[in-house]
């Protein structure tokens, strides 16, 4: 199964995904930028190689709601005001942000299970697209990622004039079969081409060197007592850009709001960047911002592999590079941190 | 320009007028400076940058800087010194611990308007005769230079440096910048038209908290936003009230005390233009109150907390402007 | 848990005839926290007030909502209930159903529903209450009088007289205002000087009075029992405590050509001089204006004849700073400018005078030395036409809507002297109505038209033309006769109205007491506290509230004083628990509060705070006098941070106020 | 939002009244018995400068669809000045809301003296009727607060 | 629709309030249809809440062989405890749980001889596994209880200590308070130095659990008494948050608090970065 979707048949193609369910694609927005938008009709791929915000928000939003509560005297009704998931398709997912979902599904799906998360990947489909024009602020293949072969359910490679796709999964199968009539098939030797030249930029990447030998559980207390923190942290704002662009932070907190009517409880992203992040009624753990920017670091670089059979928490997809107010990042922390 | 930077700031450590200096520390590309402590010659020598994209205030951190012992070096730009005027007037800075000098502004550029372009995987960035040369992965490119410049600069409203102890380069002049171009183009627009533009633009806002950790204006000890206590604590606009709501009150705790030194707009990740919430305050009170010029100096009194007997009623709003 | 008890009044049918009293004290005791909801016929009554006491003990209450009439009625009541029952009576809200609900509203069940929802407002606002204790601050044993005419003079004395030091500030070289001016006063005739003098001297006499003369208010802080003034005494360029008064340098003074202010610039004085011969302090005063030494630098005359050396040519303002537990405002009125009644001539001929003027032309002290002659050719005038309401009861912007109340007795008083001393001068008074209430007042006008044949003439002057044989045509309408006339007059007299000294203004916006629309300042309740301003402390003595005669002036001015003196008896007083209070661990000590706050009552502090990370750090951090504070809450919006805040009216409490309302 | 029998919309209004002045000349205008609509709920404040932005935004999050501030005329605070710092802080928002595409209508400030008890129900019969012509208040509003 | 999740909270009522100390109380929870809400083992927690007022995650101080009802003992502190010490009798709570692992009662510490060290509120997360070893008395050997607090007042379950625990065959409880104090006629000193006094054997198991600075120093006590690190448990519910190990506050290192913990072996922690 390798067929093709030319270009003057996209159109078509996001159409007949998004008649039967929400369709996803990346657009540009007016300030340049790009963002998945749920398709409509003449609606414009993007070309940018990624969007300001991951593909995150599609399994683990900024906000839900959990809960809502009615209280009466003494009394409390707990009700479920989940809304059903439905079936939706996201379309033009980097390789970095498909990495982010196995290590988001590495909080999600282990016990216990969030349910909230769960759900929506179970309705999710993935459709991946592979890089062609990496940006200088790429390290994915630090990560062992390969953004040639991004994975996901279906994988989409463009050559130019439209796209070979690609079933990974059963769900990918599926969504194949549905725009099968679409389909035909294609030369691959352009695409292989283009392959080729993008795997050569990728040798050239001013990141392509970036290593993660050194990091890793083995090396926790020798990095974490590391006097180079105080000088990393020293100007950071201790704003939330990192860990909200970020694809794989998943850190959030559970706020109760009160409708007039009732409560809703609902869950929101936080930022262990925050200065109260930690706070609780008996105090804060982690009281200044070297603590805390140590804190993100060491998760994504050390405890998450020293958890997952060495697996980092971190896919290189360079939004933290680009988005920092002040140009600190995970790359400048590993090659001040690395031990050569 | 950096040279003579370094050679000073080296001087002033090595004669101890301060004990360190606060500047910025090249990145690993051309445009990712951070703000830095320098303590060391060698560290300067080896990492201090100040070229064309050195944007970042360095006002708000002498409020903790000057909590710690000894006296700082501060470069400052010229809006920059309006900002650390603001905060000395407000107490949040002590001006006998830090050396100004005031160094020459922009034209600084926007990483953002060169990538915009679709100039992308960038390794070098040259001005030659006001074309930038852009060497990328994918070959070389330019673009003129007023293109990719900050929006913080193209509006530039003074080169005058308000306060310094010495100053490298010349000294400039208040502009007659167009800044508020954009505001009244908005004003102009009926009220259908503006709320659709705040809509688009603020339900981009992920409350990454950028634009109000970086202002130098919102030093607050703690924010009402992070304080449960205050009744609007909130972490994520979990409806779009609450994202007019921030940046509603943010502006309005800001207004009279803003610079408009454009760093919240350059900080944010979405590229909302929340500069225009400010201007608008700004250019409001000027119109209505006079000109006044936050951090101009550290006397006048701020327009919020001052009045006059014969102000305006507030129904001028329902005169102005497009409905 | 919060116990919270609400009492619905049916205030008669005040309340229950439009709001279904027994439905609002049911749905609210659905409210959380409600503990005992219910109606009663009259709360305020003392059966009302013991329900409430006794649900406040039987339900252990942690606090009470009643909803009633507004709670600039009853609040007092029932909070003094609650703390009879041992309640602190700030755990008590009102919710106004009757004046803004039973009261404007018709139909039974919307009334009703905004009953609840008003009712609910107060159970939530409630919730939030904390029992506030009033503080005490002490009273400071002296009072000020600003202004040293009669009324000032009046209250002095008799604050003196209770014992109590006093300050009376005058902003002219001399205490005793318009009075001293003044020829004869009505309805008695006698003469004003002889009357008012004994009581200047008295002043100057008395060891607690202090008369700070040719000095002015600048500044006041602080607040009932605790006030801090600034007075600036302005250089005199004469040392007060040396000159005899001899008035020596007066007469070397070489600047002779300085229009005389005493008498309404009829004649001239010296550029030293002292205001008139019983002037009190009699001190000299050089005008800096004319003086020649100073304004060149050469003469030096007065210097070189003053024995004991007062002459101080270098003398500057001094601010002084004085504690007061009260003052009294008696700034007293001025005569409008009436150039702008071109149709009078005012500007146009010398003979056409203000009735002040005139008092000092038939002044013995006066320019013509008490002989009336008219000021262009000094020749006697023999025919002479007052006109009554000029600039008073006026609806255009030249003049003032108020009768000035005293004109229609003083030109009576003229036209019968002029009558009286010079027989052979026709007297014509133009008048819209005579008003003439007040003792022996109606006598007094009765006499001057039926013993003095003054002509009254009901009607308007319509135009005064001054001709060239030195006559003034006056053209006038009699509305009685409804005829125009025409007199050949040699003296005009215009009544001018009477407004506010020009500095009450600012001076009530240092004392922070309201005014009217007319700068006349607004007593406390027009008819219960005439005497008080509505701020704390701060009382009204004559012409400065409205315009009054001397009894009148006199009369308030012994009440006034009486409050003053209430006040001073005390020793502390209780103060107001609803004040400010700042969060010292999120106050940025911006000082954006202290610039709002118009009481003064904020002051910073460096305080040493322990910081989350263990270490200390001194911070500069806000500070509330709570003593000085009066509640208004500028300093809580001016504050980013939130860390201001204010008692009875918190944040969250109003906040909690807008969420049950839009619940 | 109230909706009653006949389905006419009743717009929320939040009139905070400073007690001096305000709060006062609506106790008048009960007591003259001049109506207005049951739509305006009063919360009383000391002075107007007590009304921080965050409460008018609060009463739109929360349902109304109109906020209106009243305090002593200028130069007749009760605390000499409060009024003053309350019409620019108010002009400044206002004018920022309007900015925002906020409907001009939805806010208000009035001056009314204790003796004005006529002018505050004649105002607030003007206000209520300009807020209903608006409509309800979507363009503050907090969804999650929408009464079903 | 699936409602399991973990995050969505069940109901509980509370039937019972006790004051232990002026700013303790003890919440007796069940089921609003009777019974416990939950089962759960000593040592873990449980996360209660008032909706609209907070969440917030208490250890459960009952003992799982107490069949009919959980309790909680819980201070004065923070805005939903302020709450929680308000409520009356008969509120409905909610309640989600049990979160964290359990003191090892029925594989570590079966057949030890144990020690009880305790201060304070940290009695609480102890006095399950008080219980719960005085309900299954012969698994176990030997048990010593030493509880120290600020005063007699301030001292959590006094009647349940002197009424039960004190009458127990083969338990000894060694009290002590800070300060002297009148009617107060038992020890007077740190719990850290009453331990070194007592001298217990070092074949003793020992669960602490208190304030941070008495943890460190009755460690360090025990060390000089020839204790191991690996003899010494304690438990830091304190670092808790969300309960399930997924909100990114509770770690310390690469160990999550809320499924690694609360209940550590010193040796563990010790690998820890410090930052406990």
């Amino acid at each position: 199964m390798f067929r093709k979707i030319t270009s003057e048949k996209l159109d078509q193609f996001f159409q007949s995904i998004s008649a039967k369910q929400s369709l996803y694609i990346p657009v540009d927005r007016e300030d340049g930028a790009a963002e998945f938008r749920k398709y409509t009709n003449g609606m414009k791929l993007s070309n940018a190689l990624n969007t300001v915000r991951s593909a995150k928000d599609f399994f683990f939003p900024q906000t839900e709601n959990l809960a809502a509560f009615k209280m009466e005297g003494k009394k409390i009704e707990v009700k479920d005001i989940r809304e059903e998931c439905e079936d939706f398709v996201i379309f033009g997912v980097r390789g970095c942000d498909a990495r982010s979902f196995d290590i988001l599904d590495k909080v999600y799906l282990v016990d216990p299970v969030d349910s909230f998360y769960k759900n929506r990947r179970e309705h999710g489909t993935v459709v991946t697209m592979a890089c062609t024009h990496p940006s200088e602020t790429c390290f994915c293949t630090a990560f062992g990622i390969d953004p040639t072969m991004p994975g996901g359910d279906v994988t989409a490679f463009p050559d130019g004039d439209g796209f070979f796709l690609m079933a990974n999964t059963e769900k990918g199968e599926k969504l194949i079969a549905d725009i099968n009539d679409l389909l035909e098939d294609g030369d691959t030797e352009k695409l292989n081409a283009v392959q080729e030249n993008t795997r050569n930029v990728l040798k050239k990447l001013p990141l392509a060197d970036l290593s993660t030998e050194s990091f890793g559980g083995e090396r926790l207390n020798e990095l974490f007592n590391s006097d180079k923190w105080a000088g990393l942290s020293e100007s950071c704002l201790g704003c939330g850009t990192c860990t909200f662009v970020c694809p794989t932070c998943q850190c959030y907190d559970i706020k109760d709001f009160n409708t007039g009517d009732g409560i809703v409880r609902f869950r929101c992203w936080d930022s262990c960047m925050y200065s109260d992040f930690t706070k609780m009624a008996h105090g804060n753990p982690r009281v200044s911002q070297l603590e805390r920017f140590r804190q993100r670091f060491m998760h994504k670089l050390v405890y998450f592999p020293a958890n997952n059979n060495g697996e980092f928490g971190c896919v290189g997809c360079g939004r933290c590079l680009q988005k920092c107010p002040i140009s600190m990042n995970i790359v400048k922390v590993m090659k001040a941190l690395e031990v050569k | 320009m950096q040279e003579a930077m370094i050679k000073r700031a080296k001087e002033l450590l090595a004669d101890g007028t301060v004990d360190r200096v606060i500047g910025w520390k090249k990145g690993e590309f051309v445009y990712d400076h951070t703000p830095a402590v320098f303590t060391s010659a060698q560290d300067i020598e080896e990492n201090f940058v100040c070229d064309e994209l050195t944007s970042a205030n360095l006002s708000k951190y002498l409020v903790k800087e000057t909590v710690r012992e000894g006296k700082v070096l501060a470069f400052l730009k010229p809006c920059d010194t309006y900002s650390f005027n603001q905060l000395v007037k407000e107490h949040r800075i002590d001006r006998e611990k830090v050396y100004v000098i005031g160094i020459p502004g922009g034209p600084k550029l926007d990483i953002e308007k060169i990538k915009a372009k679709g100039i992308t995987g960038i390794l070098s960035v040259k001005n030659e005769n006001y074309t930038l040369k852009i060497d990328t992965l994918y070959g070389a490119s330019e673009m003129p230079f007023y293109e990719a410049v900050s929006e913080k600069c193209a509006n530039c409203k003074s080169k005058k440096h308000v306060v310094y102890d010495e100053l490298i380069g010349e000294d400039g002049d208040v502009l007659d910048s167009g800044r508020f171009e954009t505001v009244e183009k908005l004003e102009n627009m009926t009220a259908q038209e503006r709320y659709d533009f705040w809509r688009s633009e603020l339900s981009k806002c992920i409350r990454c908290n950028a634009c109000r950790n970086v202002c130098p204006a919102c030093t607050c000890e703690k924010c009402v936003f992070d304080n449960p206590s205050s009744g609007v604590e909130n972490k994520a606009a979990a409806d779009s009230f609450e994202e007019n709501m921030f940046h509603i009150i943010r502006a309005f705790h800001v207004a009279g005390r803003c610079t408009d030194c454009g760093e919240c707009s350059r900080v944010c990740p979405q590229n909302i233009p929340l500069h225009l919430l400010n201007r608008k305050f700004i250019k409001d009170i000027n119109e209505l109150y006079g000109t006044y010029q936050a951090g101009e100096n550290t006397t006048d009194k701020a327009p919020l907390n001052d009045y006059k007997m014969d102000d305006c009623e507030a129904n001028v709003v329902h005169e102005r402007g497009v409905e | 848990m919060q116990r919270i008890g609400v009492f619905v009044c049916h205030c008669g049918t005040n309340i229950a005839a439009t709001v279904d009293v027994k439905a609002v004290a049911e749905a609210l005791s659905h409210e959380p926290g409600v503990v005992i909801s219910q109606d009663y016929q009259y709360m305020c009554s003392e059966s009302g007030q013991n329900l409430i006491k006794d649900a406040i003990k039987e339900h252990s209450l942690t606090g009470v909502v009643v909803c009633s009439c507004s709670p600039r009625m009853h609040e007092n009541t029932f909070r003094k209930a609650a703390a009879a029952a041992g309640l602190n009576p700030y755990l008590v809200e009102i919710a106004n159903i009757r004046e803004q609900c039973s009261w404007i509203h018709k139909d039974i069940a919307t009334a009703t529903e905004k009953a609840v929802i008003l009712g609910r407002a107060a159970v939530a606002k409630v919730h939030l209450n904390a029992p506030l204790t009033a503080g005490e601050s002490p009273v400071v044993k002296r009072a000020l009088v600003i202004g040293g005419g009669i009324a000032g003079i009046q209250t002095a004395l008799d604050i003196a007289e209770a014992g109590f030091d006093v300050d009376i500030v005058e902003k002219e070289p001399t205490i005793g205002g318009k009075m001293a001016q003044i020829d004869k006063t009505f309805p008695t005739l006698d003469c004003a000087a002889c009357i008012l003098t004994p009581k200047m001297v008295e002043c100057s006499q008395n060891e607690r009075i202090h008369i700070h003369s040719f000095s002015e208010i600048t500044d006041v802080k602080g607040f009932v029992g605790n006030f801090t003034v600034t007075i600036k005494k302005k250089a005199r360029f004469v040392d007060e405590t040396k000159c005899t008064g001899c008035g020596l340098c007066t007469e070397k003074c070489p600047m002779k050509k300085v229009p005389n202010e005493f008498n309404m610039g009829l004649d001239n004085r010296t550029a030293v001089y002292i205001p008139f011969a019983q002037a009190v302090p009699k001190v000299a005063t050089i005008d800096p204006n004319y003086c020649l030494m100073l304004k060149t630098g050469k003469c030096g005359v007065c210097s070189k004849v003053c024995s004991v050396g007062a002459i101080d040519y270098k003398q500057t303002d001094k601010l002084v700073e004085e504690k007061y537990g009260a003052i009294v405002v008696a700034t007293g009125f001025n005569p409008i400018k009436i150039d702008k009644y071109e149709e009078f001539a005012y500007s146009q001929s010398p003979d056409v005078v203000t009735s002040l003027e005139l008092e000092r032309l038939m002044n013995a002290a006066g320019p013509n030395g008490g002989t009336l002659l008219r000021p262009s050719d000094k020749t006697h005038p023999h025919t002479i036409v007052f006109v009554q309401c000029v600039g008073s009861r006026c609806d255009d912007e030249k003049g003032k809507p108020y009768c000035s109340k005293i004109c229609c007795m003083y030109t009576a008083k003229h036209a019968m002297l002029i009558r009286e001393k010079y027989p052979d001068t026709d007297v014509y008074v133009f008048y819209i109505d005579v008003r003439t209430p007040g003792k022996n007042f109606d006598e007094f006008y009765r006499r001057a038209v039926e013993q003095y044949g003054v002509h009254y003439i009901k009607g308007m002057v319509g135009k005064v033309t001054p001709r060239s044989d030195g006559k003034l045509e006056v053209q006038a309408s009699d509305l009685l006769a409804n005829e125009q006339l025409h007199i050949d007059a040699d003296m005009v007299v215009l009544a001018a109205a009477i407004e506010p000294d020009k500095s009450a203004r600012p001076l009530a916006t240092m004392l922070t007491t309201q005014m009217d629309t007319n700068d006349f300042f607004t007593e406390a309740h027009p008819k219960l506290r005439p005497v008080e301003s509505a701020t704390a402390g701060i009382f009204l003595s004559g012409a400065c509230q409205g315009p009054k005669d001397i009894p009148e002036t006199v009369a308030q001015a012994s009440a006034a004083a009486a409050k003053a003196i209430g006040l001073l008896c005390k020793n502390s007083i209780t103060c107001n628990p609803c004040v400010a209070h700042s969060d010292e661990l999120m106050c940025n000590g911006c000082s954006s509060c202290e610039k709002v706050c118009p009481y003064g009552a904020i002051t910073y502090i460096d305080k040493e705070f322990r910081m989350p990370d263990r270490t200390t750090r001194i911070r500069r951090v806000a500070s509330v006098n709570p003593a000085v504070c009066q509640g208004c809450g500028a300093c809580t919006v001016a504050c980013p941070s939130g860390a201001m805040d204010l008692n009875g009216f918190s944040n969250s409490q109003i906040m909690a106020e807008v969420d049950a309302i839009c619940k | 939002m109230q909706v009653n029998e006949n389905k006419e919309f009743q717009p929320l209004i939040v009139a905070f009244c400073c007690n001096w002045c305000s709060y006062a000349g609506a106790d008048l205008s009960g007591t003259n018995r001049l109506n207005y609509p049951t739509n305006v709920k009063i919360i009383r404040v000391p002075c107007s400068c007590r009304v921080n932005p965050m409460f008018i935004l609060r009463a739109f999050q929360r349902g109304a669809d109109g906020v209106i501030l009243c305090g002593c005329h200028p130069g007749d605070c009760h605390y000499t000045s409060g009024n003053y710092f309350t019409r620019r802080r108010m002009t400044l928002l206002f004018g920022m809301l309007d900015f925002l595409g906020i409907e001009r209508d939805r806010t208000r400030v009035e001056w009314v003296s204790a003796a004005e008890g006529a002018k505050f129900a004649a105002t607030m019969n003007e206000f209520t009727e300009a807020v209903k012509k608006l409509g309800p208040n979507r363009r503050l509003e907090d969804l999650r607060c929408r009464k079903q | 629709m699936n409602t399991n999740d973990t995050l969505i909270p069940l109901l509980g009522i509370v039937t019972d309030i006790r004051q232990d100390t002026p700013d303790v109380k003890t919440f007796r929870v069940v089921a609003p249809d009777g019974g416990k809400v939950f089962e759960h083992m000593p040592g873990q927690c449980a996360m209660l809440s008032i909706p609209g007022v907070g969440e917030g995650m208490f250890s459960i101080t009952s003992s799982p062989t107490n069949k009919e009802f959980m309790e909680f003992s819980i201070k004065k502190c923070g805005c939903l405890t302020t709450w929680l010490h308000q409520m009356d009798v008969g509120q409905m709570i909610t309640i989600r749980g049990p979160y964290g692992n359990a003191f090892p009662v029925e594989t570590e510490l079966k057949g030890k001889n144990l020690l009880f060290v305790a201060g304070g509120i940290g009695l609480a997360p102890l006095r399950s596994v008080i219980n719960y070893v005085r309900d299954n008395r012969s698994n176990y050997g030997s048990v010593r209880i030493v509880y120290g607090s600020r005063s007699k007042d301030d001292l959590v379950d006094y009647k349940e200590i002197i009424d039960e625990w004190m009458n127990d065959e083969g338990i000894e409880v060694n009290l002590t308070i800070d300060n002297p104090q009148d009617g107060w006629d038992g020890h007077v000193g740190f719990v850290p130095n009453y331990v070194k006094e007592l001298n217990p054997s070092t074949d003793s198991t020992v669960l602490v659990c208190g304030p941070p600075v008495m943890i460190k120093f009755t460690l360090a006590g025990l060390k000089e008494l020839g204790f191991e690190e690996t003899q010494v448990y304690t438990t830091m519910e304190l670092r808790m948050k969300c309960g399930v190990g997924k909100c990114g506050r509770c770690n310390i290192g690469n160990k999550y608090v809320c499924k690694d913990g609360p209940v550590f072996r010193f040796d563990e922690l010790g690998e820890l970065p410090d930052e406990y």
